[in-house]
């Protein structure tokens, strides 16, 4: 049993406020991954849950006890930092053996830990260097390899793969999703990277300012946002936002976003009831924006290939948004094309609060660890 | 791990800080506090040297020590005896500091051999201080000295110097040897400070198109900050009151032409038989410390990592 | 500290305070502590000596071998916390002034028999108040001596007789490396100035203690010591030499006269190159008043403190034994302090007749003064003298500094 | 290739520069960094060359002129005469137990409140620590008195017999007050180079603040460590003023009592003072032979570097 | 003028041989991306370029000049850092003018360019901060921001956008873009982000084990990987490869891949002469398999929802294939489904070298860095 929760936390630093009142409850067995803009307080949570910070107010809470004022290694949690932290002075091995010397792991144990570590995470070779003879990459590896030797009661990783190339993070994160099957250990995950948040995660916290703007599971999360700010925070090319006067005209609204007039559907009116007269945004997703024959017409701006897919920059009368195509699409610069937003992923939001008006916390379904329908536990 | 393991482990380090300071403290306290109660408290006496008779005279020591006993201003003793020590501390000082970060900085490359190099280097100080000290009255020796040789033998002088029998040249002898001495110590504490020093933050000053120069400034001198205030510091400290040197070597002389605070502090106390005004002098000599230290504190105070 | 009624048990060894059963006043101990001046080794003579009553009284003499420059030092902070560590040791008899004011050593008790072989100049030193507090051991004065094989090469056959013909025949005996005339108070500028004083018929203080030197001394540096430096008759840096470096040079032909130290004389003639036909000795040369010379003698006193003075006492007066006396003559060159020890054939016979009648001359009319807070007084000196020796410092002005100090210390400690 | 390079290229291998590998300035300044340093060594190491010669000269040859510097006729004469005279052995081993065990306990000491000094914030630190490096700034000589005093006083505690004075213990504890001021000193400099996500990593790893101390911060902090110990050793191998005070026989005297007794009060015996002082020194500089490898690796292990 | 040009560099550490005979040209002004493998020696490249480490053996010319021989410093380069490398005692700013300190830039000048840096980095605020009171992504700006500052004869950047979640990152890449279109420094760029990659790059250089394997333009080499390697390492995720016999077969050419016999477009005929009968690799994109209702029958074994795009994995016979959906998709695990590989955009490959067999160098376009039309240029 090792849930944690995390209630109205807060952590000063002279005159920052890092964490601003964070409650978070992490179900045990769970993988939460923590999201947010540089700076806005994830390691900084990390770091407490871990015991490396003391909490300047609120509470931590490691399977069911308060451990406000536990040492870090009364914890039992392993960490990955964000900057490796390795030990200069031991060899990559001595510095995944450690941990586990720590807990008096018997030496036969240890040994084949750290070997299937070591072959997990492809670095075999380099058992015997030094952090200093390593790539970045390579540290970055013996890093998350001196956490996964562990069997703790919570695993905290800072982005653990972050300078690792697409292949081998593909691969890591099979690895981790795997890993987490068989350990069911209770896992607290920061990353920027938005595939990773989706595929690794049971639940989804997105952080801002030092506080938590929405959690949930991660496809939950990405379709139905709270807020404007989790919105544009997910996803890239980030969520088109479109501003205008909304207005009820024959049971219909209409949301006057410039150019043209858009139409909200059906399904949303309920939502919108009682915002006629405001100002509303309209969010779509790029890769909701679609090239169709008798839509809004566009002009294209940029084609920028990403590879397996094709952004266009498309100008909308003084409006630029953004679509995500298949990269086969035939279009180029300053083409006139015509678009469609998808009618059942538009999102409309407050534009004075940025709240999300047709969202409802009852069709926010429960984290359930076990559950491998919602997301995860696939190989990616 | 056991439960009642665990319960240790967190006992003791409930306990580290008091544990680690503690014995230290204690140690320190339980063997320091006599003295230096006694220190201050016999700077208050007069103790006739002859016939042992102790006198309870307030301040007068001090007001002896400093101003004299009448007629002039100041203490002319003190006078000259705080300018010999200044003399002596200052060059001795500043040479050796300047010559010991040059050569911690060599040693400090990856040089083949450099272990034996830094053995050799260190040798002096290893010698004991009244061996060097002899060494060194004997390299200056007027007529058979190592020095007078080399120089004759170059052609350097004309005439034999008698270094030790002349105040100026005494005190250059005494600065020399005290260089000899003590610059490996200088080399040791820069050595070890140098380790300190992030290796790719040199890359981002040579990227950041840093000279040699800016890249001592900026790299290497942060970081080896505090092993420059303790270095500086501690020999400070060893040099204002260093005896062994002077007194083997000229015992102030000639005349009292080398007295520096310390053999006066050992003649007054020692020889001259009166501790109170002995004790005032090492009551000036600790305020005068603590100052200088103080002064290194501000300038070298500041550790890298330190927010 | 209370260590009188200390009931600690004995143990061996040298222990502190408390080591070793008190002795009661007719028990004899069967050991004492001795401290010497420096190590044993550099002191054949006393060691033999030692060697010689540990044989005839069976009692143990630990020898703590102390660097001279610390001895006073190792001694004064012993007894100011009346520590009985020390139970005898050998040291110059101008200490004895302030160690028997203080209270710090015992009187001896020595029979007058025992007394009367040394010379009466002698015994003054070390009596006060009519009791014996040290124990003579050895003599050391200035022994003028010369270098035969170049006066000769100079062209005279005889010494210098007054300080006028140092002077007058400086030049003629000084030539590149070697100068005319040495002396071994180099680097004790107070002694060799005490030196000339005494030629000259003065002395630091009179019998009340009061300081006397300025006329004298004012006229010792005007005559004698600025033309010695300012002929260049003496070599450069004889200060930084030492007693032993003068007596070093004068061995190795640099020096045509000396006046030194008076082992000096058989360690000459123990040397490479230099036999009794080379070796002169003569008489100091005549000063104003007199040809007497500096007199330093040393001897061994007993601790006040000391537990075990019944036996440290018996080794003082073996010390200073005609016996021991010739035996330290004879093994390390030290002259004897005991006149008769000169007519003994062993001495004739192992020196030459003229050195041993010189010494024998020093010993009975060389001159000292011992005098209170010695160290300070010669400190005043110093500070002074120094200086108008270079020539930095009007001598006169120099002196009445030196003395108007002096004055004042004494007024401090009461003795003025 | 000329023959030029490759003479430069033998001497280049020979000093283990890899040329290919580094830059040509680099080659350049390390040649120059040989050159400099072999200059301050032989300066350095001149006087005592010189003591060495002088050691095995006759006496006749030690005072004539001109002045030799390479020894004909060398004599062991005066090491004989010494070795006949003095139980160097007892200096030698009173030096080392006093050094040493000075050693141990200051460096435990002062390692171990040099790092709680570096990294806890506990009521009044900076103040304690000021006057720790306070004690140390009386001038010991004002000390010897009081020293002595204690040392001589009979035990407080019962089951010790007789007083401190003159063993080797008085002197430990002497030097252990004089060293652990600057033990802790330096230790707490060298503890605030170090970087705290060390620390920070160890306990994540489990480790209580003991253990992480142990196991990562002390390998770490070597140099540190090793200068210290330097120190503290040196140190109480060549204290003299309290060696003289507080000791008074050769079961307690140490090496630098035994080289001033070749002073005598009026004159130097060079010859065997020099070969007394090279006697006096040999212990050193062979214990300094037989550690360089732990001295040297000691103040190089700076983990710190990344 | 700065081009730079290497050639047959190498370099060795001890035993290992980190860079081992690269030769690359970049031409002036162009901006090249590196990309590889974790541990292939990109670090180590743009070390030798910098003068940081001394090459072994080969030449590095910058602008015409052979520099082997010349320090860092004599070199005029400005490089981000993988691991930030800031000066732990100076202060953001501090850090960031140094480098213009150093070249004796005047203070208006350094104040300017300091504050347009901290403005672009979005670091206005913490400029009076120190490195340690700072996030890992505030670090890796400060980093960038130091190089940025800067106006040197080539950029050279490590990873500098890794520690940024996905917004800022292109924020910054496009402010990147937009500094390189201003300054035209030649520049490259290390990273393993596929989109940056693409994106930011005149030309890329995919090196593997301390070799180049394939430089062009991104969109050419993504669609026209030389071998395996290219092909299996750029996109995420990644190609599908299918190995089979060749058999011709009435002027037809099929590749028995087990559970189906796979049929060669016509337009691959020639590039594929005169292997019948050979093993030959079958290459497809996962973008390039699509739900086509008569196509080759799969079974969904796992469906990974990625938020702007959905992963089918896919039991094909014994193989697992991998396709890249639309996320409104409608599938399940388990379903039968069935797919087409678009068939234009498939690769074939010799099984035993690893070869493209369908490359031809002749289509490979000539890098110009001027020209934004291949990529780059674009704001993202
Ligand atoms: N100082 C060194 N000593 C020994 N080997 C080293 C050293 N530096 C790098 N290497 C090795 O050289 C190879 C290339 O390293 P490099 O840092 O260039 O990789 P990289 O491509 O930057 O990898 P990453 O993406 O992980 O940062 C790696 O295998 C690394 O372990
Ligand atoms: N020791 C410190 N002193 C002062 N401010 C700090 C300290 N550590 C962090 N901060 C500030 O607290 C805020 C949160 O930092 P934190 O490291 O938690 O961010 P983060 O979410 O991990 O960001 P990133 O994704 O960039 O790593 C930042 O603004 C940072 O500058
Ligand atoms: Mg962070
Ligand atoms: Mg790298």
């Amino acid at each position: 049993m090792a849930e944690v929760t995390l209630e109205e936390l807060v952590k000063e630093f002279d005159d920052v406020v890092a964490v601003d009142g964070v409650s978070l409850d992490i179900p045990d067995e769970s993988f939460t991954v923590l999201v947010g803009p540089s700076g806005c307080g994830k390691t900084t949570t990390l770091r407490l849950v871990a015991g490396l910070e003391r909490a300047t107010d609120g509470t931590i809470e490691i399977g069911g006890e308060v451990v406000n004022d536990k040492r870090a290694y009364e914890r039992d949690i392993a960490m990955v930092f964000q900057n490796y932290a390795l030990y200069p002075h031991k060899s990559v091995e001595e510095n995944m053996r450690f941990g586990l010397e720590q807990q008096g792991t018997d030496e036969e144990i240890i040994e084949e830990r750290v070997a299937d570590a070591a072959q997990l995470l492809q670095i075999e070779e380099l058992l015997d260097r030094r952090p200093s003879e390593l790539s970045g990459g390579q540290q970055q590896r013996v890093a998350l390899g001196r956490a996964i030797v562990r069997d703790p009661d919570v695993f905290l990783m800072d982005e653990p793969l972050s300078n690792l190339d697409a292949k081998l993070r593909v691969q890591m994160r099979a690895e981790l999703n795997k890993l987490h099957d068989e350990l069911d250990t209770t896992t607290v995950y920061v990353t920027h990277d938005q595939v990773e948040a989706m595929t690794l995660g049971d639940q989804i916290a997105v952080m801002d300012a030092g506080e938590i703007q929405q959690v949930g599971p991660p496809t939950f999360v990405y379709e139905n946002p709270r807020n404007m700010f989790v919105a544009d925070f997910l996803g890239s090319p980030s969520m088109n936002f479109l501003e205008g006067d909304l207005r009820r005209d024959d049971g219909e609204f209409l949301l006057d976003i410039g150019p043209v007039e858009h139409e909200v559907p059906a399904g949303y009116h309920d939502a919108l009831e009682g915002y006629d007269g405001e100002r509303v945004v309209l969010g779509v997703r790029p890769e909701d924006v679609t090239l169709r024959p008798d839509g809004i017409p566009v002009t294209v701006n940029v084609v920028e290939p990403q590879g397996e897919k094709t952004v266009l920059e498309l100008a909308l009368g003084d409006e630029t948004i953004k679509a995500s195509v298949d990269p086969g699409v035939a279009v180029e610069s300053d083409d006139r094309v015509s678009v469609e937003f998808d009618r059942e992923s538009v999102h409309y939001f407050d534009a004075a609060t940025g709240e999300c008006l047709n969202f409802t916390s009852e069709d926010e379904p429960a984290v359930d660890s076990d559950s491998t329908a919602i997301a995860g536990g696939s190989e990616a | 791990m056991t439960e009642s393991q665990h319960s240790l482990r967190r006992r003791l380090d409930k306990l580290f800080v008091p544990l680690t300071v503690g014995p230290t403290l204690l140690w320190i306290a339980g063997i320091i506090v006599y003295p230096t109660a006694k220190l201050l408290w016999s700077s208050l006496f007069f103790t006739n040297p002859i016939t042992g008779a102790k006198e309870f005279v307030g301040l007068r020591n001090f007001r002896r020590l400093l101003l004299g006993d009448g007629g002039s201003l100041l203490n002319p003793n003190f006078v000259s005896f705080t300018w010999h020590t200044i003399v002596y501390v200052g060059f001795s000082v500043s040479i050796s500091f300047l010559l010991g970060l040059g050569v911690a900085l060599l040693l400090n490359k990856d040089l083949k051999g450099r272990g034996w190099l830094r053995t050799a280097v260190i040798v002096p100080w290893i010698l004991p201080y009244v061996m060097s000290g002899l060494m060194w009255r004997w390299m200056f020796q007027a007529q058979y000295g190592a020095i007078n040789g080399v120089l004759m033998q170059t052609g350097l002088i004309g005439n034999k110097i008698a270094f030790l029998s002349d105040g100026t040249l005494a005190m250059m002898a005494l600065i020399i040897a005290d260089v000899w001495v003590f610059t490996p110590f200088i080399i040791i504490i820069l050595l070890a400070g140098l380790q300190n020093v992030p290796e790719q933050l040199y890359d981002a000053a040579e990227v950041d198109g840093a000279s040699r120069w800016s890249r001592f400034w900026n790299v290497t001198y942060p970081f080896l900050k505090p092993s420059i205030l303790v270095a500086l510091t501690i020999r400070i400290i060893f040099d204002i009151r260093a005896l062994d040197l002077v007194w083997v070597m000229t015992q102030g002389g000639p005349g009292t032409e080398t007295e520096v605070w310390a053999s006066w502090l050992y003649r007054t106390a020692q020889v001259f038989n009166k501790p109170g005004e002995g004790a005032a002098l090492g009551v000036v000599m600790l305020a005068v410390t603590f100052g200088i230290v103080a002064v290194l504190y501000k300038i070298f105070g500041e550790t890298p990592y330190e927010s | 500290s209370g260590n009188n009624d200390s009931n600690a048990t004995t143990t061996d060894g040298s222990g502190g305070t408390t080591v070793g059963t008190t002795m009661s006043g007719g028990e004899m101990a069967d050991k004492i502590v001795f401290y010497n001046s420096g190590g044993l080794s550099s002191d054949p003579g006393t060691k033999k000596n030692i060697q010689r009553f540990q044989d005839e009284t069976g009692i143990k003499v630990e020898v703590n071998e102390v660097p001279w420059s610390n001895l006073k030092t190792s001694l004064t902070t012993n007894w100011r916390n009346q520590s009985s560590q020390i139970d005898a040791f050998n040291g110059p008899t101008w200490w004895l002034a302030d160690f028997v004011n203080a209270g710090w050593i015992e009187p001896l008790g020595l029979p007058d028999a025992h007394m009367n072989k040394f010379p009466e100049s002698l015994r003054s030193l070390v009596t006060f108040d009519g009791k014996t507090y040290m124990a003579p051991q050895l003599g050391k004065w200035g022994t003028y001596l010369y270098d035969k094989k170049v006066l000769s090469q100079a062209g005279y056959d005889a010494p210098p007789d007054t300080w006028d013909d140092v002077l007058k025949m400086g030049s003629d005996l000084g030539s590149g490396n070697r100068s005319a005339f040495g002396f071994t108070w180099a680097n004790k500028d107070v002694f060799m100035f005490k030196q000339f004083l005494y030629q000259a018929g003065s002395q630091l203080f009179d019998d009340s203690n009061k300081p006397t030197f300025v006329e004298t001394g004012k006229k010792v540096f005007n005559d004698f010591l600025l033309p010695l430096r300012e002929q260049g008759l003496i070599p450069d840096g004889t200060s930084s030499m030492g007693e032993g470096g003068v007596g070093d040079t004068f061995i190795a032909g640099n020096l045509a006269t000396v006046e030194s130290w008076t082992p000096l004389g058989s360690r000459v003639l123990g040397s490479e190159g230099w036999d009794e036909s080379r070796l002169g000795s003569a008489k100091p040369p005549k000063g104003p008043s007199s040809r007497a010379t500096f007199q330093d003698a040393n001897g061994v006193a007993v601790s006040a403190f000391s537990k075990r003075k019944k036996a440290a006492k018996k080794f003082a007066k073996f010390m200073s034994t005609t016996e021991s006396s010739k035996t330290d003559m004879l093994v390390e060159g030290n002259p004897s302090v005991v006149p008769e020890v000169y007519e003994s054939s062993e001495v004739k016979e192992k020196y030459p007749a003229d050195l041993v009648e010189d010494m024998k001359f020093n010993l009975e009319n060389a001159k000292s003064e011992t005098y209170l807070a010695q160290p300070q007084v010669d400190n005043f000196l110093s500070n002074q003298i120094t200086p108008a020796l270079l020539g930095d410092k009007d001598p006169e002005k120099a002196l009445k500094t030196a003395r108007d100090n002096i004055v004042g210390l004494y007024q401090d400690i009461g003795v003025l | 290739m000329s023959t030029e390079t490759s003479r430069f290229g033998r001497l280049t291998d020979s000093l283990g520069l890899d040329t290919d590998n580094e830059w040509p300035s680099v080659v350049r300044e390390r040649l120059v960094s040989y050159g400099l340093l072999g200059l301050y060594v032989f300066v350095v190491w001149f006087p005592i060359y010189y003591i060495l010669i002088t050691s095995f000269k006759p006496t006749s040859d030690v005072l004539s002129l001109p002045i030799t510097f390479f020894p004909h006729d060398a004599t062991i004469q005066n090491y004989v005469d010494i070795f006949n005279n003095r139980p160097f052995e007892m200096y030698t081993l009173n030096s080392l137990i006093v050094a040493s065990t000075t050693t141990v306990i200051v460096v435990t000491l002062g390692t171990l409140s040099g790092y709680t000094f570096s990294r806890y914030d506990f009521m009044g630190n900076k103040a304690l620590l000021l006057s720790i490096i306070a004690a140390r700034m009386i001038p010991p000589i004002a000390l010897i008195v009081p020293f002595f005093q204690i040392m001589s006083q009979p035990p407080l505690i019962g089951g010790i017999t007789g007083s401190l004075y003159d063993t080797r213990i008085a002197l430990i504890l002497t030097y252990t007050f004089f060293n652990l001021p600057f033990a802790v000193w330096i230790m707490k400099n060298y503890f605030d180079g170090v970087p705290e996500s060390l620390d920070e990593q160890a306990k994540v790893d489990g480790c209580s603040t003991w253990e992480g101390f142990v196991k990562i911060i002390l390998p770490v902090a070597k140099p540190g460590i090793a200068a210290t110990a330097i120190l503290a050793f040196i140190f109480s191998w060549n204290e003299f003023v309290f060696a003289l005070v507080l000791t008074s026989s050769e079961q307690a005297q140490t090496l630098p009592i035994a080289v001033s007794l070749f002073v005598a009060d009026d004159f130097v015996d060079w010859a065997h003072l020099a070969a007394g002082g090279m006697i006096a020194a040999l212990p050193g500089i062979l214990f300094g032979l037989f550690f360089q490898r732990y001295i040297v690796s000691g103040l190089t292990q700076g983990a710190v570097k990344e």
